[in-house]
């Protein structure tokens, strides 16, 4: 028996691991460390995003939920803020 | 089975306060740090005598093993505390010679004037009782898992005492030493996961009950004993020992060489003879034998090699190592001379931990007093410092086996136990190694004894010398150990209590 | 093939690996990377220990995997030790060796 | 046919392939990042063993403060030019090693493969205890550390004492009772200040949260003190703190606030309880959300101290 | 259902494990990069794996993962400045 949010979570989660996908084709496809850095940055946070999205419906309580929404919103921030510091760090390695 | 574990029998909570005093010592040194170090060290080991005596006071009366289960849980879910005859007499050791160490320290390790706390003393006063505490409860542990904890301290222990000086080359002496140590409780620790997977317990008694002739036994016993092996040094994984021993400062040497390797041996004799009685052990302990052997001729012939005087005393610590090791072919099994070997062994632990200890201790007064420890250079130094090369010339006899020494009597038990057993093969060893301590102590002594000059930078305090003097005392006394001594060695021994 | 055998066929390939890596490597930082993995291939043999042991309702063993705990605090600050020797030691010296010939010179003669 | 072998097949494979990068890599510096990479993923199998209090620590200390430690180790011994080539062992030589290596490897698999069945177990033991010596504790591996094995423990914040002891005394005679060297010398950059603004606070409130549902749930005081540790560590990082130096008694009173805590507790438990390390039943619970409270501040405070390293000399403070 | 989730841990475990495989191959500062890479799938696919086989606590697993995903990183930008920043360390 296959519930509106079972639907929900399905397409999320699928979606989720899509971008992950996706990620890893732009990492092997871009030709630089800074674009393959976008790859990384993007396509992976949104993948996690809709993973914990989908996994929200199937969560035990309020509390396992929030915890999936600060999951999310932690790497989101780590990711933003690594990304300009290996960013700065590669563009001075270049010099 | 579970009375006979009990939680408690009289005299049980001593073992408890015997761990916890140098550890509140270690709180209390480390908390207001400065100069309470080591006051709290100075004090503490007293206290820690007495706690050791009573102990060994309580096992001699009951004339059977005091437990105490921890928390008032008695294994296997608990961890229990068990002192027999060896514990209490390797207590009493442990606590003569830490507080020997302490006393001898004193001076080497005093937080100088005008500074609130230095380095070097606060790093020294706490890692001495941490040591102490490691040992105590290697001693009395009953758990092999809580006997790794304290295997784990007594490496964090003793790696930085070896390099206190920070010279690069005591630097990469601790390094390699804590290397090893690292190497040798991870190997011991799968042991220990192989053991509870298979028994359920890590409980020694218990074990004992449970354990059969499998493979996983097998393998775990082997796992163990090669962890054991390579914090004991025993050759050829003593590469570690000679430099680190040798370039730590005395007072930690005498520690380290008298007493932190025993403490991984002690733990080897606790396995074989504790843990795995019931197994048919002959080969394992022909292994072991032959590997002792081969330390007493490899290390003896280094040491005769050394030019520097704590270098050569390091050596022959690899040597006299040996010897411990020929306790596993000539105590194995429940037979009439198992006993004879049995108590030889733990004399030869106890004599070398003394004259070892006091062996080191002069050779600290020496350099201090001459500015170098070069062999060579010794000539005339018997007459300017007749005290120290006594010191020296006595432990000396004890490591050679000459009587009357404890040294003697351990030699003289072990010859003993291989013709009686039929193993005379082992006592070949056992008399080349005695010739080859005559000889490097004879290279010593000779030059001290002859004729020359030796300009004292510093003349030793009369009290250090004292000191280095009556730990030989006390491993010369050994020799004339009375049966009643050895009685108590056999209190909760396994082997002899079991069928023949 | 059950999660905890895999498991404890993964710890022992990494004990062979870590072993591997100790023996040979001569430096010592990376002796030191060697013994950590070999410490967590001793610590999933008590995993698979603690996983085989479900029984009372339990879907483990708590005492090994409270060991393993006990066991990665130690093993880090082992690491912990090591790397600050290791950084001492390329303070001090132009070799960070832990060969013992290297520091056997012949006029080191003056003990302290 | 359920999935799940295949992927426990896939990754027990990625965990060895990353493991053999480690110990293969040519340079230390790869070696390191691998070793790493190895820490994240060791927090999955322990999840596949049921083992979410071991992940937890694995994620902790594996992860990020061994990360920290290590890779600062790895960068600066690989600046320092001065890491001499070491002579590779010869060819013979490095079979032997495979060789040892691979005997025990397949010794110690073929014994797990014949471990007994079925398999000795404390959990049954550990479930009778629960509500005695357990006091009501939900989750079982906090009742082995704090309450059967708390002798263990106890001893395990000892050696953190110790270790933090040894690390200090590597420094320089001269450097005694001052700071460490702090974790980054010029000026802070703007991304890291305002990543260590956000996550310091939330990251404070994971690690308590974690410690106190470590009663009934997994987590605990090692796991929330790992945490609280990194979250003072990112803020010395980013230099909103700086080391505090090594003599001052706050920091000294925290590093031996758990163990000293828990021994005189130990103590008491004589005349309380009967024994030592005992607790009285009814307020088992309290007293030990109590010790648990102070070893976290220890742990919290030893971390950072261990991955900071000896007092510095440098001036800058 | 469950299923459907380990498929979806399996897939991103599976890219994860081929993009560290030709990251770790780059420069320094891009094998950082792949170990940040396998912290978000690893995130996600162990929230997977433990939805569908119901360990328990695993939101906090994640959680303690997230906050320290970024350490190894800052850590090593922390040194590379250090190092141009003033000549000697």
């Amino acid at each position: 028996m296959i519930t509106l949010l079972d639907l929900f979570s399905i397409a999320a989660i699928s979606a989720g691991a899509f971008f992950f996908f996706a990620g890893t084709v732009g990492l092997l496809r871009f030709p630089d460390a800074l674009t393959r850095m976008h790859a990384l940055a993007k396509a992976d946070n949104v993948g996690l995003g809709l993973v914990a999205l989908g996994l929200i419906p199937r969560a035990e309580s309020a509390l396992s939920a929030l915890k999936l929404i600060v999951i999310w919103a932690l790497v989101l921030l780590s990711a933003a803020s690594t990304t300009q510091l290996i960013g700065r760090a590669l563009r001075r390695g270049r010099k | 089975m579970t009375a006979e574990l009990g939680t408690a029998t009289p005299g049980g909570y001593l073992l408890v306060l015997a761990i916890l005093l140098p550890l509140a010592g270690i709180i209390l040194s480390f908390t207001p740090g400065g100069r309470n170090a080591e006051r709290a060290a100075l004090c503490s080991t007293p206290f820690g005598f007495a706690l050791a005596c009573a102990i060994a006071f309580h096992v001699g009366q009951g004339g059977k093993p005091i437990v105490y289960a921890i928390g008032g849980l008695p294994p296997p879910l608990g961890i229990a505390l068990r002192a027999d005859g060896i514990s209490a007499v390797m207590l009493i050791a442990a606590a003569a010679i830490v507080t020997a160490a302490a006393f001898y320290a004193r001076t080497k390790f005093a937080t100088p004037d005008g500074i609130r706390e230095s380095r070097s003393a606060l790093t020294f006063w706490i890692l001495l009782q941490a040591i102490w505490a490691a040992l105590i409860i290697i001693f009395v542990g009953g758990d092999l898992f809580n006997l790794y904890v304290a295997l784990e301290i007594l490496t964090f222990a003793a790696v930085p005492l070896v390099c206190i000086d920070g010279r690069a080359e005591t630097l990469a002496a601790a390094l390699r030493y804590l290397l090893f140590a690292l190497f040798g409780s991870i190997s011991y620790l799968l042991g220990v996961a192989l053991f509870y997977g298979a028994h359920g317990t890590l409980d020694i008694s218990l074990l004992a009950q449970r354990v059969q002739a499998t493979p996983v036994v097998w393998t775990a016993a082997a796992l163990m004993t090669a962890g054991l092996l390579a914090k004991t040094a025993l050759f050829p994984v003593h590469l570690w020992l000679p430099p680190a021993h040798a370039n730590a400062p005395a007072a930690a040497s005498a520690v380290l060489s008298g007493l932190v390797v025993k403490g991984s041996f002690f733990l080897t004799l606790r396995l074989w003879f504790y843990v795995l009685p019931a197994l048919p052990t002959d080969k394992i302990a022909a292994v072991l034998g032959w590997l002792g052997s081969a330390a007493v001729i490899m290390g003896s012939i280094v040491a005769l090699r050394q030019a520097r005087l704590k270098l050569l005393i390091a050596y022959s610590t690899v040597a006299q190592i040996g010897y411990l090791f020929l306790v596993f072919p000539l105590a194995a099994g429940a037979h009439a001379w198992s006993a004879i070997g049995w108590s030889a062994g733990l004399m030869q632990v106890l004599a070398h931990a003394f004259a070892k200890a006091a062996m080191f201790f002069s050779a600290g007064l020496l350099a201090e007093a001459l500015g170098h420890d070069q062999i060579a250079r010794l000539g005339g130094a018997a007459r300017a410092l007749p005290l120290t090369f006594l010191s020296i010339a006595l432990g000396g006899l004890s490591l050679i086996g000459l009587p009357p020494s404890g040294g003697f009597s351990a030699k003289w038990l072990m010859l003993q136990a291989s013709i009686a057993s039929g193993q005379w093969l082992w006592s070949l060893p056992i008399l080349a190694g005695s010739l080859l301590a005559a000889g490097y102590v004879y290279r010593i002594l000779a030059p001290a004894l002859s004729d020359g000059e030796v300009s004292l930078e510093l003349r030793p305090k009369r009290s250090h010398e004292m000191i280095a003097l009556a730990l030989t005392a006390i491993a010369i006394a050994l020799g004339f150990a009375p049966q009643t001594f050895f009685d108590f060695l056999e209190i909760g021994h396994p082997v002899a209590a079991g069928p023949p | 093939m059950t999660p905890s055998v895999l498991a404890g066929l993964v710890g022992a390939t990494l004990v062979g690996l870590g072993l591997y890596g100790l023996i040979l490597h001569p430096h010592p930082l990376r002796k030191l990377l060697a013994f950590n993995l070999m410490g967590s291939g001793v610590f999933l043999v008590f995993g698979i220990v603690a996983r085989r042991g479900a029984a009372a309702g339990f879907r483990f063993d708590p005492v090994p995997q409270a060991m393993v705990i006990t066991g990665i605090v130690v093993a880090f600050a082992a690491s912990a030790l090591a790397v600050a020797l290791i950084l001492r030691l390329s303070e001090e010296s132009s070799r960070v060796t832990l060969d013992p010939e290297a520091w056997t010179k012949p006029d080191s003669g003056d003990a302290k | 046919m359920s999935l799940l072998p295949y992927l426990d097949i896939g990754l027990a494979l990625l965990v060895v392939v990353v493991a053999v990068w480690t110990i293969a890599a040519r340079d230390l510096f790869t070696s390191v990042v691998g070793y790493v990479a190895y820490g994240l993923l060791l927090a999955f199998v322990w999840i596949r063993l049921y083992a979410p209090d071991v992940a937890l620590t694995e994620a902790a200390v594996g992860g990020g403060v061994t990360g920290v430690l290590l890779i600062t180790a790895g960068k600066r011994l690989g600046a320092r030019k001065n890491v001499a080539p070491e002579a590779q062992p010869g060819l013979a030589f490095r079979l032997l090693t495979g060789v040892l290596a691979a005997l025990v490897a397949g010794a110690l698999g073929a014994v797990i493969l014949m471990l007994p069945d079925p398999p000795p177990s404390l959990a049954p033991e550990a479930a009778a205890a629960a509500d005695g010596a357990g006091a009501g504790l939900g989750n079982p591996i906090t009742a082995v550390l704090m309450s059967y094995r708390s002798f263990d423990t106890m001893l395990e914040k000892m050696v953190l004492i110790l270790a933090v002891v040894g690390v200090w005394s590597v420094g320089t005679d001269k450097a005694w009772g001052g700071a460490p060297a702090p974790f980054r010398r010029p000026k802070p950059y703007a991304p890291m200040v305002f990543l260590a603004q956000m996550l310091a606070p939330v990251g404070v409130l994971i690690g308590i949260h974690i410690f106190w549902t470590g009663a009934n749930a997994p987590g605990g005081a090692f796991q929330g003190g790992a945490l609280l540790a990194a979250m003072w560590m990112v803020t010395m990082m980013a230099r909103l703190a700086e080391p505090p130096r090594i003599d001052t008694q706050r920091l000294r009173l925290a590093l031996v606030a758990g163990p000293a805590v828990f021994l005189i507790i130990g103590l008491a438990g004589k005349v309380v309880a009967g024994s030592f390390f005992a607790y009285p039943p009814a307020l088992a619970k309290p007293i030990i959300l109590f010790i648990e409270a102070f070893m976290l501040l220890s742990i919290a405070a030893a971390l950072p101290m261990l991955v900071a390293g000896p007092p510095s000399e440098r001036a800058d403070q | 259902m469950n299923e459907l989730l380990l498929a979806a841990a399996g897939l991103i475990l599976f890219t994860v494990a081929i993009g560290l495989a030709r990251v770790l191959r780059g420069s320094e500062v891009e094998r950082l990069m792949a170990v940040q890479l396998l912290g978000t799938g690893g995130i996600a696919a162990l929230l997977l794996i433990a939805n569908a086989t119901s360990v328990p606590g695993v939101e906090d697993v994640a959680l303690g993962l997230a906050l320290l995903a970024a350490f190894a990183t800052i850590a090593f930008v922390n040194l590379l400045d250090a190092d141009q920043g003033d000549a000697e360390a």
